[in-house]
């Protein structure tokens, strides 16, 4: 076990090492700079700023001091603020993303097992197509559109709900719903899918044949065993949503970190970029191994975890 | 059971030649296809899917000349009017003709979903092909770069190729496909690593054939079914991300439309009230997505070996 | 004897995308108690089916009883509500399946799953149904039963999880136990471990059993009736020892002579059925072995036979057997 | 064509073939050990033994279908695994294979025609018309016809696949064909069909088989020498007639009498075998078998039995062999 | 409900407190005077700090920090601090903390990027491109406390608009005292001193800013308010459905969604509020590229379009369309200098399609080849560039099409002449035609355009030290209309400012050049 886990480390290390390397390539060879001004900008002022943030020196040795910064968690600092660094930006945005991260991933799996059980239990019956119309809807309506109609009706025609900002438990009500959609839709369909499977398994007349009750029957043995699927997902989905999404953030006026990288693209901050990116790829990569191991908890088969799939 | 027909001598009389027919198969032949069409027939909700597939297929090649008005031509005394008997659908801030608009964006935005899903669809096969027929080390390999580019944000990706390639339909194309094909790469070695042990294949080595033999006999047409609903799967999202790519201000340029291109001008439409400007593309958008899901559901469905036999 | 189980013109249709299957075409046979009787036929005849038909384990999406009826204990058992179903499945009637390695859930532990059925029928303790289930367990021959009911699924050899599943389905010491092809994913050694053990429950709790398979040598060896089955219907039914000394249709005889026996020589040429079984969405309308028969009659075209009795204990389904048949027919056959 | 091979020289000779299986944690399957023994032209060696123990394997890894761990296979003279990739292709001209499962090896999206011209398109030996006759007469000869050649294999029932695939494996007129269990997944009353169309083939056309299967009355029925293997490992090879009637190592006697026979009430001895067969990951030390032996003794335990003939023709590896 | 509270804090008075509530769109980089860059730095600091001079609402420099000044030549100054004036810890401001701000400005290890704002003072530039013997050239620059009340600069030459850049937030005061011991100063709000009519209370990042009255402050009996609070939503839309739910009660242009201010425009709603703004909306035409190096076709392209069309359809703001370069708000000898101009362009068809046909006879070409219009990525900008695409294929039969990058690509390709026509804007910094027209004197750095014209940069050299306004004056003039006529540039429309209130609220007054300003408002 511990070997696996050192084994995993070091191919993280290797991964991220990998993402690094590559988003710092790419985002050196995009056009624009990031201290371009309209107006007149002397030549001075122009230097001063590239030595500052030693944007001066080759490429290789920027990437080289990237490295031994990131060694000791340092982010570096942001090209476009005085005030805070890229770990600031983290430590500051970090919680709120997770905070709505975690609420539209809960809703989405408690939502989306719902209707994935229901509509696998009426396979082909109105309560399958009523769910799966609800999950398709789900993923067919861009994120922007939906949060644009929820603060719409939601906060503005029908004052239930604030329309934006991050200050009480209200606020965080039409940011969670606009972004556990996709995911909602995403699980309700795959736990269709793997529901559908299980109820066809052979165990599942052995149940029945035992004359146990279909309530137990349900949870003991069919969402018992149709989860698993669900739960590999979940890994990149929770990663996804807890790193924050730009357009729900920017929309709902969320302090998050969700527009890090976007942002920082655009202004051509390369810290930020960087930082976001790593940050995000660390999650991803953590969440995975938590997924793993908890599958290995889940699913008794897999008792050997040292097998990568 | 015929309990009270009437028999007569005559009827029990041996007869012998009737054996020579014992191989003849009476059933029409059916190909798989064919099969699976039948199977896919049965389904309203996937039928349904297919009809609106086609005819936003159809509207989106003649729509655009349907009642004389160009996508580009502005016209500041017609803005902003509601659907009317003239211009069907409205038109928007510059007074052009939303109905033909629509449909000519109809087009952009199905050939990005249909080439994105084209180039993953190309990429994927050999990727994953290869990884999934070669195996041991060289699919550890492929697969472990996949992994990482999986682990690199989808957005920071797409948006870093966008601004590398400047602006056009193949590049957003393109930086859909940077990390898109992977899915389908997967995919690909799953199917394929599975088919390698089928027996067919095991025979097909037997009579000396060789690895393009193999992929091209077998493995291809056999991972087609999986394939085709990923393949179904992937223009809606292509087209959802070409939105996405818009409302970031990356879509296709200006006054070419997309859908995509269409909502994000549209959004604040919603603020003063003009509705219609939004829900039009909103609904086209959401109305292929469903299209498309609920037919690649039924696809799935369709093909799923367990229901056949 | 007593009749424990009577089935009377059973008929079970499927709606599949391509048509009505016919599954099971007017089955009627019964079992008595603590009698092991023998479903044989050809794969896909609906020996399955009629098995869980019998439990009401098919399902209700697209599966419909045409007609017939199970008689349990004078109850007719296609009346019964669902619930009422739920206490009888497992308590006086269980089954056993066909495969070891897909029955058992492989998410539960093999304990839990053994006493779930006892908890719910049998109200006891948990404690006394984990008693039970070791005492189950070391009778089917799985030592250290404790370590083992903590164990999942995956941990056990495909026959100890045959062990496991004819452990659970004994659990609340069922009246009829209906086993369906218990042994043909095992290997013949363990193979004959498990029908031992059958032999030997039916022996000691005076079990009724019915026992699917297609393996003669099977039937033969631990069996005492026979029901065969072709296409969905019966074509023959009788003792053990009568169908194998005399079998009396056309498609008995030939299954019988098709095996090699251990002491036939290498010169001898193995009988073989020519053809395949029909297909049942479209059955023909007489008898369904028509066109694979070697004896076929006009009337064998255009009409379905009835079981007709040959003795009190064997009955057949074969225009051969009607009076009007030529009796030189039955004789030349005999002989073959 | 098969004449000008001598009868008692042999077809086919396997020394020493081993193959192990990596299974992922530097762990070894160990599939097949040490198999060594001859085949002669025109005649069926039976290969029987329970599920897992490497039948399959031996079968494939004799047909160069896997690269073994160890040992060689000589065929002609030559030892199969030093062949180029050129001459292996020549190869598979002379040996075929039949699957266990005629679902899952036939390709269910090609017609019966594409299906049995696949070798004739492989070694492009056939092409239009003659193709398309060689195909009828393949059919004809397992006693399909051209009706069938623009089906499916789905539309077929598991004897007249299993014929398909006889058929196909016929095509490039081998004379040397593993039959993998080709009947086991059949009905009683197809199974018959199956072995009675291979042994008129082998007449016919004078092939050699390794008849590979789990049951052991159709084995002796069709084969010439039994070879009877035991978790990877070979335990006795006889003559049909001597193994049957005169098992020598334990195991082939449990085995033997552990078949039902269809007589009600037959009064045949039963040799029981207790507990389940081991892991090929981790075999018992000694003898394989030793765990489920009766006569289990100390050096068992120690010392691997040798393989030596007790009688004449009649090999096995046991220590109650002196 | 929730928003039902939210709903009646509309009057923004909340407890008693007089709370106004704004939206900055963007987190501010900083908040130190000396590094801030732009506005959305600026508008927070330009209500707590204030420098020597400050500005009246209506846009006279007037004094700030400093009680007064004198300056015989024009190059060196002497400015007096008022007695009263002090920070908000209380502690007096004095000379010293100026010197300290503009030296750690020039600083070329604080690399800001405003630092050339003070280029104007001697030895500021040599010091701020130095890369050691920072210590002696630190001491050269031009500025210097004589004691704790008396400030002494020194220019390189004289500025006629000098008086004015000091109020300026680049030439704001830091307390030294304080930033020589906390160097992090300014980068929360807990350590936040400063001397403006309000201070730093809350600053939580990305989240919103609170500013709360300054008690220190000078003038503290003319401020009303008791709070104000800039949120940070990016998203306009957002920002405006929250005006309307309450959650704002004042929001400037940037704040709000271009067909809103359009709507609130048109139905003369009473909280919205315009006014001038000095800046234009104008194309650069790169005059290296062919054709577009002859005049006629630049000349053809300003000629063949509606710029009244594009104002009231796009734009919106109630902009007036630009006939010439100047916009209007900049005093001439006297009155406006953009009224006395007049329209120095008049869009005539006829005349375009004769211009375009000479030129390209001119140029040998037979049409005008298709070419790349850039943008930077915004909804507005977009819909003018699909305007004029349109226009100028109907009336020119000219293939353009649209390219639109980030701004920070914009501005690179622009320098870079990597471009046709592009569009810009360009904001005064101060108000004086000049910060216009010396944009495009030859090799000026922004003259994107590339355009070399000797009798205009003889024209702007000499406006640039005249000394008599009104011959500087017509200078100005002269060279404005050299500009337009030659078309290196194309003027569209000149911005307004548009701004939104609830009526509860008065005494917001906008600056020309500047962000709304509520040191004064009060909320009724
Ligand atoms: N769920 C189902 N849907 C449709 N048809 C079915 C279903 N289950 C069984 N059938 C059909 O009913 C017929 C009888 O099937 P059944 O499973 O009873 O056969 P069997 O005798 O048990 O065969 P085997 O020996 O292969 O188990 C077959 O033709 C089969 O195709
Ligand atoms: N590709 C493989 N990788 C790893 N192990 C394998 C592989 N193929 C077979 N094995 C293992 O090798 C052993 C022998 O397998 P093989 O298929 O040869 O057995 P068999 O005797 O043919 O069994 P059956 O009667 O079930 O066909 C088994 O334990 C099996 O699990
Ligand atoms: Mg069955
Ligand atoms: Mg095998």
């Amino acid at each position: 076990m511990l070997k696996y886990i050192f084994k995993r480390f070091l191919w993280s290390i290797l991964t991220l090492w990998a993402v690094i390397t590559v988003t710092f390539m790419i985002m050196h060879f995009i056009p624009g700079d990031p201290f371009a001004r309209e107006g007149t900008m002397p030549e001075a002022v122009y230097k001063n700023l590239n030595e500052h943030y030693h944007l001066d020196q080759p490429l290789f040795i920027q990437y080289t001091r990237y490295l031994t910064s990131l060694i000791q968690f340092d982010f570096g600092p942001s090209l476009k603020s005085n005030t805070m660094t890229v770990n600031d930006f983290i430590k500051q945005g970090f919680p709120v993303s997770l905070h709505l991260g975690t609420q539209a991933i809960l809703l989405a799996v408690v939502l989306g097992m719902i209707l994935g059980v229901v509509a696998a239990y009426n396979r082909n019956k109105w309560q399958d197509y009523l769910s799966m119309i609800l999950a398709i809807v789900g993923i067919s309506v861009p994120s922007f559109i939906m949060a644009t109609f929820l603060i719409n009706f939601f906060a503005v025609k029908w004052g239930i709900f604030p329309v934006a900002t991050w200050k009480s438990w209200a606020h965080t009500v039409l940011p969670t719903i606009a972004l556990s959609m996709m995911p909602m839709a995403f699980i309700a369909r795959l736990m269709r899918s793997s529901m559908l499977e299980v109820l066809s398994q052979d165990y599942m007349i052995t149940a029945k044949a035992k004359g146990l009750k279909g309530k137990f029957i349900l949870i003991h043995y069919a969402i018992k065993n149709a989860i698993l699927p669900v739960v590999t997902v979940l890994g990149i989905l929770t990663a996804n949503l807890i790193t924050g999404s730009f357009i729900i953030e920017s929309i709902f006026g969320i302090p998050g970190i969700g527009e890090l990288f976007v942002k920082g693209i655009f202004n051509r901050d390369y810290p930020v970029i960087l930082g976001s990116t790593v940050f995000y790829s660390m999650i991803l990569i953590f969440l995975i191994f938590i997924i793993d191991i908890a599958y290995t908890w889940l699913d008794p088969r897999i008792k050997v975890i040292g097998e990568n799939n | 059971m015929e309990s009270n027909v009437h028999l007569t001598k005559d009827l029990f009389v041996p007869i012998q030649d009737h054996l020579k027919d014992v191989e003849k198969i009476n059933s029409p032949t059916v190909s798989f296809w064919r099969d699976v069409w039948r199977r896919l027939k049965e389904n309203k909700l996937a039928m349904a899917g297919l009809m609106v597939t086609l005819l936003l297929l159809l509207l989106a090649a003649i729509g655009p000349y349907l009642n004389g008005y160009s996508y580009y031509e502005q016209d500041f005394t017609q803005k902003n009017l509601t659907p009317n008997a003239e211009h069907w659908f409205g038109t928007d801030q510059a007074g052009r003709d939303i109905f033909t608009r629509a449909w000519y964006g109809a087009r952009i935005s199905l050939f990005i979903g249909f080439m994105a899903a084209m180039i993953d669809f190309i990429i994927g096969i050999f990727y994953g092909g290869i990884a999934g027929l070669k195996g041991g080390r060289a699919d550890n390999v492929m697969m472990r770069i996949s992994e990482i580019l999986y682990s690199i944000p989808y957005l920071l990706m797409v948006i870093l190729i966008m601004i590398v390639l400047e602006r056009g339909i193949w590049p957003i194309i393109i930086a859909m496909s940077i990390t898109g094909w992977i899915p389908m790469a997967r995919l690909v070695r799953g199917q394929v690593m599975q088919l390698k042990e089928q027996d067919f294949v095991q025979a097909a080595n037997a009579m000396g054939s060789n690895t393009l033999w193999v992929l091209r006999k077998h493995l291809v047409p056999n991972t087609m079914g999986p394939i085709l609903v990923n393949v179904t799967l992937t223009v809606p999202n292509a087209i959802f991300a070409e939105a996405t790519l818009s409302f970031l201000g990356l879509g296709i340029p200006a006054p070419e439309a997309s859908w995509g291109t269409m909502v994000s001008d549209a959004l604040g439409s919603i603020l003063i009230g003009n509705f219609y400007q939004l829900a039009i593309p909103a609904i086209l958008i959401s109305l292929t997505m469903f299209a498309f899901n609920v037919l690649g559901d039924g696809l799935r469905d369709a093909l799923d070996p367990k229901l056949r036999k | 004897m007593k009749k424990l189980l009577e089935i009377k013109d059973l008929k079970v249709n499927f709606h599949t995308y391509l048509g009505e299957v016919q599954a099971v075409r007017g089955v009627s046979f019964h079992v008595n108690q603590g009698e092991i009787v023998a479903l044989v036929g050809e794969s896909g005849c609906g020996k399955s089916v009629t098995a869980k038909s019998i439990m009401k384990l098919l399902p209700t999406a697209f599966s419909h009883y045409k007609s017939g009826e199970i008689l349990y204990h004078s109850m007719d058992l296609l009346k019964v509500q669902e619930k009422e179903m739920e206490t009888i499945r497992g308590n006086e009637i269980s089954m056993i399946f066909q495969d070891p390695m897909t029955s058992l859930n492989p998410t539960s532990k093999i304990g839990e799953q053994i006493i779930e059925g006892l908890m719910k029928h049998k109200k006891v303790s948990k404690s006394e149904a984990y008693r039970k289930a070791k005492e189950l367990l070391e009778l089917v021959g799985i030592p250290q039963p404790e370590k083992r009911m903590n164990q999942y699924p995956h941990e056990f050899s495909g026959g100890m999880r045959q062990r496991v599943v004819i452990a659970m389905a004994l659990v609340c010491e069922p009246q009829l136990i209906i086993a369906d092809e218990p042994t043909t994913a095992l290997d013949v050694t363990i193979q004959a471990q498990i029908l031992k053990l059958i032999k030997d429950l039916q022996f000691k709790l005076n079990t009724s059993v019915i026992l699917i398979t297609h393996d003669l040598g099977v039937v033969a060896e631990i069996c005492d009736r026979v029901v065969v089955m072709y296409a969905g219907e019966v074509v023959e039914s009788g003792k053990v020892e009568e169908i194998f000394a005399n079998p009396s249709h056309p498609y008995t005889k030939g299954l019988m002579k098709s095996v090699p026996r251990l002491d036939m020589s290498r010169n001898e040429s193995l009988y073989s059925i020519v053809g395949s079984p029909p297909n049942l969405l479209h059955p023909p309308n007489g008898c369904a072995f028509y066109s694979r028969c070697e004896y076929a009659m006009k009337v064998c075209q255009k009409h379905s036979p009835n079981l007709m009795e040959i003795n009190t204990t064997q009955q057949t389904a074969c225009w051969l057997y009607h009076p009007m048949a030529n009796p030189v027919e039955k004789e030349s056959m005999g002989g073959m | 064509m098969y004449t000008l091979i001598k009868k008692d020289e042999p077809f086919i000779s396997i020394h020493h073939l081993s193959k192990y299986y990596h299974s992922g944690k530097g762990r070894q399957v160990k599939a097949v050990n040490n198999l060594s023994f001859d085949i002669y032209p025109g005649e069926t060696v039976g290969l029987v033994g329970e599920s897992g123990c490497g039948k399959s394997t031996a079968g494939k890894t004799i047909l160069r279908l896997h690269e073994p761990t160890r040992g060689e296979v000589f065929y002609k003279g030559r030892n199969i695994f030093d062949l180029s990739r050129k001459s292996l292709v020549g190869l598979r001209k002379e040996m075929q294979i039949i699957f266990q499962d005629p679902y899952s090896s036939l390709n269910p999206r090609m017609t019966v025609e594409d299906l049995i011209g696949e070798p004739l398109d492989i070694h492009k030996t056939h092409k239009g018309k003659q193709r398309k006759d060689r195909i009828i007469q393949l059919l004809e000869l397992v006693g399909l016809n051209h009706d069938h050649l623009n089906r499916y294999p789905h539309e077929f029932s598991g004897g007249q696949r299993q014929r398909i695939g006889i058929a196909r494996a016929l095509a490039l007129n081998p004379k040397f064909i593993v039959c993998d269990e080709p009947i086991s997944a059949l009905d009683v009353s197809i199974q018959a069909q199956i072995v009675n169309l291979l042994k008129e083939l082998q007449e016919k056309l004078g092939l050699t088989y390794l008849f590979i299967a789990h049951d052991l009355s159709m084995v002796k029925y069709i084969s010439d020498r039994i070879l009877v293997m035991y978790l990877g490992h070979m335990v006795e090879l006889a003559s049909s007639e001597a193994l049957c009637n005169d098992p020598l190592h334990p195991y082939s006697q449990a085995l033997l009498s552990a078949v039902p026979v269809p007589e009600p009430h037959s009064k045949r001895e039963k040799i029981e075998l207790n507990g389940e067969i081991p892991s090929p990951i981790d075999p018992p030390s000694g003898c394989v078998f030793r765990t489920r032996c009766k006569h289990a003794a100390s050096i068992c335990t120690e010392k691997q039995p040798e393989w030596k003939e007790v009688k004449k023709g009649h090999f096995t590896a046991c220590h109650l062999y002196k | 409900s929730f928003s039902g509270k939210t709903g009646s804090t509309q009057s923004g008075k909340n407890e008693g407190k007089k709370v106004l509530k704004t939206n900055n769109s963007s987190e501010p980089g900083t908040l130190h005077p000396g590094l801030a860059e732009g506005t959305h730095d600026s508008w927070v600091i330009n209500h707590i700090f204030e420098g020597l001079t400050t500005r009246s609402p209506e846009g006279k420099t007037v004094p700030g920090m400093a009680e007064s000044w004198e300056s015989k030549d024009g190059i060196t100054w002497i400015f007096h601090l008022k007695d009263n004036v002090k920070w908000s810890n209380g502690e007096p401001v004095t000379a010293d903390d100026f010197e300290y701000a503009w030296k750690y400005v020039l600083n070329p290890k604080s690399s800001s990027y405003y630092a050339f704002q003070l280029y104007y003072l001697k030895g500021a530039k040599e010091y701020n491109s130095a890369k050691d013997n920072l210590k002696a050239l630190e001491d050269a620059v031009g500025v210097k406390a004589l004691d704790d009340k008396t400030l002494k600069v020194e220019l390189t030459s004289p500025v006629p608009y000098f008086l004015e850049l000091t109020s300026f937030y680049t030439y704001y005061p830091v307390n030294k005292k304080l930033a020589e011991s906390n160097p992090d100063w300014y980068k929360s709000a807990d350590h936040f001193v400063s001397n403006g009519p309000f201070q730093l209370k809350e600053w939580k990042h990305k989240e919103i800013i609170k500013l709360a009255k300054n008690n220190y402050y000078y003038e503290k009996e003319n401020i009303h308010l008791d709070e104000v609070e800039l949120a940070i939503i990016t998203d306009s839309n957002t920002a405006w459905q929250m005006y309307q739910s309450g959650e704002f009660n004042l929001l400037p242009e940037k704040s709000l969604p271009p067909d809103i201010i359009g709507k609130l425009l048109t139905e003369k709603n009473p909280e919205f509020h315009t006014g001038p703004y000095l800046s234009t909306y104008y194309l650069d035409v790169n005059t290296d590229v062919k054709p577009f190096n002859n005049p006629k076709i630049r000349q053809a392209l300003s000629m063949a379009m509606d710029r009244k069309a594009i104002v009231t359809n796009i734009a919106q703001g109630g902009q007036p369309p630009a006939y010439s370069f100047i916009p209007p708000g900049i005093p001439d000898v006297s009155g406006d200098f953009q009224g006395n101009t007049g329209n120095l362009i008049k869009e005539d068809l006829a005349e375009a399609k004769r211009l375009l046909k000479e030129g390209l006879a001119e140029e040998g070409m037979s049409k005008v080849p298709s070419f790349n219009y850039l943008y930077n990525t915004d909804e507005k900008h977009k819909a003018i560039g699909e305007a004029l695409q349109e226009m100028w294929r109907k009336n020119l039969g000219i293939e353009m099409t649209l390219e639109n990058v980030e701004q920070q690509v914009k501005l690179d390709r622009q320098k870079t002449g990597d471009y046709v026509i592009s569009r810009a804007g360009w904001v005064g910094d101060y108000v004086d035609p000049m910060t216009f027209l010396d944009l495009f004197i030859t090799g000026a750095s922004y003259n994107d355009p590339n355009w070399s014209n000797k009798e205009y940069d003889t024209l702007i050299q000499f406006a640039q030290t005249a000394t008599d306004k009104k011959e500087r004056m017509n200078a100005l003039h002269k060279a404005e209309k050299i500009l337009v006529d030659e078309a290196p540039i194309i003027p569209i429309y000149f911005y307004t400012k548009p701004l939104v209130y609830k009526e509860s609220i008065t005494g917001v007054f906008t600056l020309i050049n500047d962000e709304p300003s509520f040191k004064y408002a009060d909320i009724k």
